[in-house]
């Protein structure tokens, strides 16, 4: 075996069959982006916002935006003195601002982070890395979601 | 429901490790509605939380863009041998845990 | 299912066109454009055109641009109603038809893809892609 | 010549030439190879193929007793390992009592019924697509020869018609797109050969597993069409046939789509 193995667990837990709900609509519903700017405030507060060492990777071309995978990375050297304390993800259309927030630490020995969100159209991702020094860097990303040609309805 | 763990079974002390989770969950944003315009409640994972050895080394709090069947990648220094404990907290009374164990040397 | 065909206003084939309009008045342009970008009426799904701001375009069919120098108005009309009658093997569905169509969903039966004022919306819009 | 010379013979034109339209063996790709490398990525590693839950799912569900008869799959068909292996890749499969084909989903549920005396599982239900993608995981890897029994011909046939048949108000047949213009895109979509390879699959659109006649609904819905019922003859015939004309491509359940 190499280094990695599979653990494969079965968790118990009270979870309704997925799958099971009628096919269903989204209402236009978006965040503003005052909401945007709102949904970062309650983070930062009032701090200023530097523009540099965080990244953030998504395909250039979303095949489809219900899982966008997506991977923050934050230049640091991850020690006790100098090391990234969290990294918060937004975005500007989706109905709600937040996608994320991490916690990390020394511990984590590197700040990178990844999941998979949805987008629910062309829009602009922001990631905020917060440093040990509490000082705030961003960065700001397009992404271009693929519409799927034909949606599966009711008919 | 199943969820798949990542975490290398053996690690050199010092040695950054990633680790990788993905659990079964619909996700549902709450902002959907059916056919005859009812709202579907929302129904996500709000909060996972890594311990190793029993130190919160990773937490994560999730909104309803994150897609179903949460998928998280993360890394951590190995520093001694023990365990991976893993805990993911949501709406309507949802938890679930697993763990993993690891040999440093 | 009934059909209704019935309901869709009745229009002449002259040579490879439709000279009247279906509605009696011409279409408009804007409305024309906006329909030939909204996935909904499905153009776009399998054209391209002169859209720089639609970044989703199909490739299956034509470039809609200089449709308006290829083809007169009544010519785009008849395209539009039923392409079918140039060419049985065409992808292209027959837009404002609504009989001779196997299996059609429930929500569809009876109807044809666009309105006759759409069709004339899209006829005076593609009329002014000029080359 | 030898009878075994002349079947041989036989067997290799009537295999070679493909109906027109149709793709030749050679040219067969898997809905993969129009994949991104970031979902290719997805499927590759069990580890973030989100379809793998369900796989597991399924294996916890073929060793549980259940029904009246309290039985589980595990106790005729011992270790899926090697019982399952390459079952799916036949399927759907001519059953000589019912006298017509039936899918892995119909199989499950004549297992119930016969052996296990448990109530069947509803179509797209998560405990049905678990067990379905567990049995069908077993194959991954093998070619399919879905459609090779002779018995299976005339609903290979019929699947074909269907296939060809334009319907929906948009008046559009299977083949239309997915014979005739692959590799052509759909506004920014890619249209693919439509192989089933990787079912049930999970689609990124779904969010979750799903069957093959849940995506052959889709497309239905999508040319407007009145799509079949789950389990309809006509679906199993469709299912058939996409499966016959995916012959020789590998298994890849649970594949990850957009």
């Amino acid at each position: 075996m190499p280094t990695t193995r599979r653990q494969f667990l079965s968790l118990a837990g009270g979870v309704t069959a997925a799958g099971t709900i009628p096919i269903v609509t989204l209402r236009p519903l978006r965040a503003t982006p005052a909401m945007l700017n709102t949904a970062i405030r309650n983070v930062v507060g009032e701090a200023p916002i530097r523009t540099g060492k965080v990244k953030v990777d998504i395909p250039p071309l979303v095949e489809n935006g219900n899982t966008v995978p997506m991977t923050v990375t934050v230049a640091s050297p991850m020690t006790a003195d100098d090391h990234v304390k969290s990294i918060h993800v937004f975005n500007e259309k989706n109905p709600q601002p937040n996608i994320a927030n991490f916690y990390l630490g020394p511990s984590s020995g590197r700040a990178q982070v990844a999941t998979r969100i949805r987008l629910a159209d062309t829009q602009k991702v922001v990631a905020i890395a917060r440093l040990s020094d509490d000082t705030f860097w961003q960065v700001a990303v397009d992404v271009v979601v693929t519409l799927a040609a034909c949606t599966e309805e009711m008919n | 429901m199943a969820a798949l763990i990542n975490v290398p079974a053996k690690a050199r002390r010092g040695d950054v490790i990633e680790i990788r989770t993905l659990t079964s969950h619909i996700m549902e944003t709450g902002f959907r509605h059916t056919a005859d315009g009812k709202l579907v409640p929302r129904d996500i994972i709000t909060s996972f939380t890594c311990r190793y050895n029993g130190t919160e080394i990773f937490r994560a709090d999730l909104f309803p863009a994150i897609a179903a069947n949460p998928y998280l990648s993360f890394f951590a220094v190995a520093k001694e041998s023990g365990r991976f404990e893993f805990e993911w907290i949501g709406d309507n009374g949802y938890s679930s845990t697993a763990s993993a164990s690891i040999t440093v040397e | 299912m009934p059909t209704k065909a019935d309901e869709l206003a009745p229009y002449k084939v002259v040579g490879d066109g439709i000279p009247q309009s279906l509605t009696g008045s011409p279409g408009d342009v804007t409305r024309g454009r906006a329909l030939v970008l909204a996935r909904t009426t499905t153009c776009i799904l399998c054209h391209s055109g002169p859209f720089p701001e639609t970044r989703f375009q199909g490739d299956l069919a034509p470039d809609l641009t200089g449709a308006g120098n290829r083809w007169t108005t009544s010519q785009l009309r008849l395209r539009l109603v039923d392409a079918s009658r140039f060419n049985a093997e065409t992808i292209m569905p027959s837009y404002y038809r609504a009989d001779g169509l196997a299996r059609v969903g429930r929500n569809f039966a009876g109807k044809p893809i666009l309105s006759a004022a759409e069709i004339e919306d899209i006829v005076a819009f593609l009329a002014t892609l000029r080359d | 010549m030898s009878v075994w010379r002349a079947i041989a013979a036989a067997a290799l034109v009537a295999a070679a030439p493909a109906l027109a339209g149709e793709i030749p063996p050679d040219a067969r790709r898997s809905g993969y190879s129009f994949m991104g490398p970031d979902t290719r990525a997805m499927q590759d590693d069990d580890t973030s193929n989100p379809g793998m839950l369900f796989v597991l799912d399924g294996e916890q569900l073929w060793g549980k007793k259940t029904g009246s008869a309290e039985k589980a799959c595990a106790d005729c068909h011992g270790d899926a390992r090697s019982s399952m292996k390459g079952v799916a890749a036949r399927y759907p499969a001519f059953d000589k009592t019912l006298g017509r084909p039936v899918t892995l989903d119909q199989r499950i549920n004549l297992c119930r019924a016969n052996h296990q005396k448990a109530a069947p599982l509803p179509y797209e239900s998560r405990d049905l697509l678990a067990l379905s993608a567990f049995v069908a995981h077993q194959s991954r890897g093998a070619a399919i020869t879905a459609g090779d029994d002779p018995q299976a011909k005339p609903f290979v046939e019929q699947g074909r018609d269907l296939f060809m048949q334009r319907e929906g108000q948009l008046n559009l047949a299977c083949t239309n797109c997915h014979d005739d213009n692959f590799d052509k895109r759909l506004a920014g979509a890619p249209i693919t050969q439509g192989q089933p390879t990787g079912y049930p699959l999970y689609r990124l659109e779904w969010q979750t597993l799903g069957s093959l006649e849940r995506r052959l609904r889709s497309c239905m819905s999508g040319v407007r069409a009145q799509a079949y019922d789950y389990g309809s003859p006509e679906l199993v015939a469709l299912e058939l046939y996409l499966m016959s004309r995916a012959r020789g491509l590998p298994m890849e359940t649970p594949a990850v789509r957009p």
